[in-house]
């Protein structure tokens, strides 16, 4: 399986292949590197790579973007399949478009801070949602005009539902 | 002593108490709402009172439903934790008024040290240095912001009722008060019931130090050192350690009596913490008095050897205080990490969800007080600190780099954690040189930034391309329906989402 | 100090040594054998070094693989734990050999101590009272009860270069002594690797007391109090605690100068046990030195607040110690239970196997030492101890009644675990007298039997007939090969057994 | 589901019922008790019953056998099919007919004490096997005379593997 992955603005090439039951073939940048990864709890793996030891906590953050957490350390990788990464370059990247303001997390629409057919700019609050004890103004996700409002104050909402449109 | 106690309270505070009230073989009620029908408390009680719903409203601090719970189990005691009817006046009345023992202090003195204007004369007339602010009694926001201005801007708006951040917010600029003290009364409103506003000079780089004490129902009274908690986030203590690094022995048996006669001015009977920020000239001002335990007690009792839980329980029974002030002796250095169900990154944003494994800590030094277990689910509804990580050390070096090497240990998966941040915080240089104030994080904004070691690097590389391979592994394997990456139902739905987070 | 250390163990105790050497920035590096890839302490360690094979004396225990590991990664010095390699004079003379700091005492300390007649003589001639006894040199079984008989039934029969209950054995009536004398024989070749046997005069309901000590290279002795180590299953310590609650404060004084003289006598330059047998009448019997870290330290860790792992790296690394003994006070009380993979109601018996799930407690003045986690399959090649939970209180009560708690909340599932007996015994009327001797267990019988409150009769058939509910209504919903009602591979073949067991 | 269950020769009658997610009914001898039972881990019940709280792991022993395990107390509950019951009783119980010695744990068989044609007694020990660094002398399950001896010394068993066979 070939990835393209990123740290930091740093962009690897990379080719897993399985040789074993936790054995892997990893290579990075044209580099082979043997690796003994046996995942001892879920998302957990003991990985042993030239005797030496890494205790890495793999986690799934948005799409395609994998934290990784070590004893003393913690990175973002960003990882996605190369033809999607052809895709992705061939959409023009975000910016263009509507875009909605979704919620993260359930909680309750205490405030709505714009009118249907106002002009927000980018970042600008529209809505405040209580979870979890906190008030969270939410942000416009780019700058244009407010098409659709789809919740009213005293609403609960789900998380990934989405609030409001921009247009 | 009692023989049945109730935890009008959830989470890990409910667990100390539990865990206390087990050892000394008093019966243990704990209350719970719908959503902590799986509660470790629930679990670990002797018996369990549900209380339907789902806000604290609703449920933990619904007094009439809590006390009913208490009279029908045949309680003798109430321990009310910190937050929820903790510090409401009205409760220790009410318990009073039952017949019930309310662990903690009498109703007057909650409602002495709650008020912020009593509570500040009378800390004036005790003797005791005050920072200049105002109270807000009649609502009137303009006559708020008159005041501000008045003692000159930066100032801090807080509920008067409150507690633990909520409703706290610093303004800077004449033009964003209003707007800023709406925003504050509303949370007021939810979080305590009460919409009084407090307005405070704020105190430029200050740190937070706060003295322990605890008096008994016989005019005793003893401190038990100072924590320091300037190490905060949205105004909400993120990391504490006692002693303070900042105190010097001299200085702490000042502040400790001055400590001692506020607590005296109110005739106070249980114990409690009376707060300070400290300038950079080593001057002490009095904040508020916190009329109940602290969520940093824990530090304390490591230093001590008292188990402060215990102390409540004694002197709530009447008993006199078993320890004179010559008893307390400081042993060693403790600090406290608090973990949170949050994502540091996206300014501490909440991040509930399912707990899919977990790993805590433990050895020499290292205790976490913990609300969760492997499989628990997060609920939404309430504050997101799932523990207490804290570490005991012959110096404060030792105990930073205990909780260091505990932090490294400590995994949890399947929701987003602070550890990572604790982990980069227990090895900044500022840290380490104890050069702190409370506003700690906002000045070293690095802190948030993962990735400090390039030879990490590689393994993270590896690691991530493994986990993708798996991932797609099993996606080939599973059907449509469960080709869901995160197992929780939180989760789930937000995949797609591209919200956006801003502070407040 | 050291930059990078070997820890030639496994285990909790390699875990401890791990956990001091990342708080202390020195670089870890374990060794594994097979079945433990999956160790905590592989995970834990900076490096990880495989040595094929199963056995101890295939891996942990073979000098020339160990060396070779320590060598090839740059390893300053070795850490041996306790057992394998760790009293083995030969051992501390290969890494003195190679140029690799032991960190332990140097091998003619050891090999002083570790043959019991050398010991016996040493300690003779510095003054210590020592027990009747007889050292087989020449493996003649016949002089060896020639010897029994003389000093009178009954006799203990031990290895000369034991420890740990390995290859012992009392012997009532002289028509028993062959036969135990060669089960001891083929026990002490297979773990020790070496048949030598001592044999000692029993003395009647001995108490089990021992002190610990610590020297430097510089000469300078202190010693960190007693423990009370009297209940004993197999031979083998299974709770511990201090100080020992028969100890006064004079004859701490008295035999802390005993085991001082002792430890000068062979040179001593480590951490150290001198362990006593106290007879009804007080009198302090030498038994045999521990060269090495024991077990049970931890509690006195708690006592003292001395990082013991730490004043081993420090000594060894030629530093003077960093106390004198007028600093080493003891603070409160602690207590350890041992937990094992065990069935307490078939004789103790190991129960190796997958942990299902897993909840260790936490909390004020608890500390759970631990080499396991949930999924982790505890092999059958090694000792089946899973961890040691220790509590501290501020009396012996308090720290008793914090054990019971801890031991509550302590839930391992898949194994059978000693966890019941353990609660049990924290309640037992003679525990709480602290009426102890080594045959505590022998004559408690009823600590054995399940089953203390009526009251939770009825639970507890509601639970059963539950759990019976749900296995019947999984079993009809799965296929007939996945009707294994135990999750182990082990256990699986065992549900028809009907191996009966008995008592060596 | 009706069951017969045992604790210290107790004899208790229970019908169990699930009434929802987490309710069940559990009649004890003519007694119907309605219980909240949450599986919160593996094998781990929350239990509520009459307000009054039990944290219980329930494990299963040998067959029929479950362990329940509470905070401050443990029970060995043996429970069992009315049907499977009758069928015992039918059989005789145990007693009569050959017996086998078999291995509870895997091992190492370090010395065999009897020989094929061995009169033995009950307990009487019949093999000495090394499991986990101790070593285990294992007696005979009845007296009776050694039939087949199934390994030699110096082999290794797998749990659940018949040594020794007695008539």
């Amino acid at each position: 399986m070939e990835l393209i992955a990123t740290i930091d603005q740093n962009e690897y090439q990379l080719k897993v292949e399985q040789l074993g039951d936790h054995r892997f073939r990893v290579n990075i940048n044209g580099v082979d590197h043997e690796v003994d990864c046996m995942e001892v709890m879920e998302d957990l793996y003991s990985m042993i790579h030239h005797e030496r030891s890494y205790d890495v906590h793999v986690h799934h953050g948005k799409k395609g973007h994998i934290e990784t957490h070590f004893y003393d350390d913690s990175f973002h990788v960003e990882v996605v399949d190369p033809m999607q990464k052809i895709l992705d370059q061939a959409m023009g990247g975000g910016g263009k478009g509507p875009a909605a303001l979704e919620a993260a997390m359930p909680g309750l629409v205490q405030r709505i801070l714009v009118k249907e057919g106002d002009e927000v700019a980018m970042d600008q609050g529209l809505l405040v949602l209580v979870a979890m004890k906190m008030e969270n103004e939410l942000g416009s996700p780019k700058a244009g005009v407010v098409k659709e409002i789809r919740v009213k104050e005293g609403d609960n909402v789900e998380s990934g539902a989405v609030l409001i449109t921009i247009e | 002593m009692f023989k049945k106690v109730l935890i009008a309270n959830r989470g890990e505070i409910a667990i100390r108490v539990i865990r206390c009230l087990r050892e000394h073989g008093i019966q243990s009620v704990a209350v719970y709402s719908d959503p902590d029908r799986d509660s470790l408390a629930v679990r670990y009680a002797h018996q369990a009172v549900h209380l339907p719903g789902n806000t604290s409203a609703e449920t933990y601090m619904d007094i009439e439903k809590v006390l009913d719970a208490a009279k029908r189990t045949g309680c003798e005691a109430i321990h009310p934790g910190y937050g929820f009817l903790s510090e409401k006046a009205e409760f220790s009345q009410a318990c009073r008024d039952a017949g019930i023992a309310f662990i903690g202090p009498h109703p007057e003195s909650i409602s002495s040290m709650g008020d912020k204007t009593t509570a500040r004369e009378l800390m004036i007339k005790a003797g005791v240095p005050v920072t200049p602010g105002f109270q807000n009694e009649n609502g009137d926001r303009r006559e708020a912001l008159q005041a501000a201005q008045e003692m000159g801007f930066p100032v801090m708006i807080k509920a008067s009722a409150g507690g633990g951040g909520k409703g706290m917010r610093r303004v800077d600029r004449a033009e964003d008060f209003l707007s800023n003290y709406d925003m504050a009364a509303s949370e007021a409103k939810s979080a305590f019931g009460d919409d009084r506003i407090y307005i405070e000079k704020f105190i430029q780089n200050p740190r937070h130090i706060e003295v322990q004490i605890a008096c008994d129902k016989h005019g005793n009274a003893i401190h038990l050192a100072e924590r320091e908690c300037s190490v905060q986030r949205r105004h909400q203590k993120v990391v504490e350690e006692a002693p303070s690094p900042a105190v010097t022995p001299e200085m702490r048996a000042k502040i400790g009596e001055i400590a001692i006669q506020a607590a005296l001015a109110v005739n106070y009977d249980s114990v409690g913490t009376i707060e300070f920020l400290m300038d950079k000239d080593n001057n002490f001002f009095f904040m508020e008095m916190n009329t109940r335990l602290q969520v940093e007690h824990p530090v304390t009792e490591w230093i001590t050897g008292v188990d402060l839980v215990r102390l409540q329980l004694q002197i709530a029974a009447g008993e006199k205080l078993p320890f004179s002030q010559d008893d307390i002796t400081i042993t060693g250095h403790s600090v406290e990490c608090r973990v949170y169900a949050e994502d540091p990154e996206k300014n501490f944003m909440p991040s509930p969800g399912k707990i899919t494994s977990l790993l805590t800590p433990s050895g020499l030094g290292v205790r976490d007080d913990s609300g969760v277990y492997p499989g628990y689910e997060v609920p939404i509804y309430y504050d997101p600190m799932i523990s207490k990580l804290t570490t005991w050390g012959r110096d404060r070096e030792e105990a930073i780099l205990r909780m260091s090497r505990a932090l490294g240990e400590y995994r949890v998966g399947g929701i987003k954690t602070n550890l990572w941040f604790h982990r980069a915080l227990m090895q900044h240089p500022a840290w380490l040189a104890a050069d702190l104030d409370t506003a700690f994080i906002e000045r070293h904004p690095e802190l948030l930034h993962k990735g400090l070691d390039e030879g990490h690097i590689e393994p993270a590389l590896i690691a991530a391309a493994i986990k993708h391979y798996k991932t797609e592994a099993r996606r080939g394997a599973a059907g449509p329906d469960e080709q869901t990456q995160n197992s929780s139902q939180w989760k789930a739905g937000a995949r797609l989402a591209v919200m956006r987070y801003r502070s407040l």
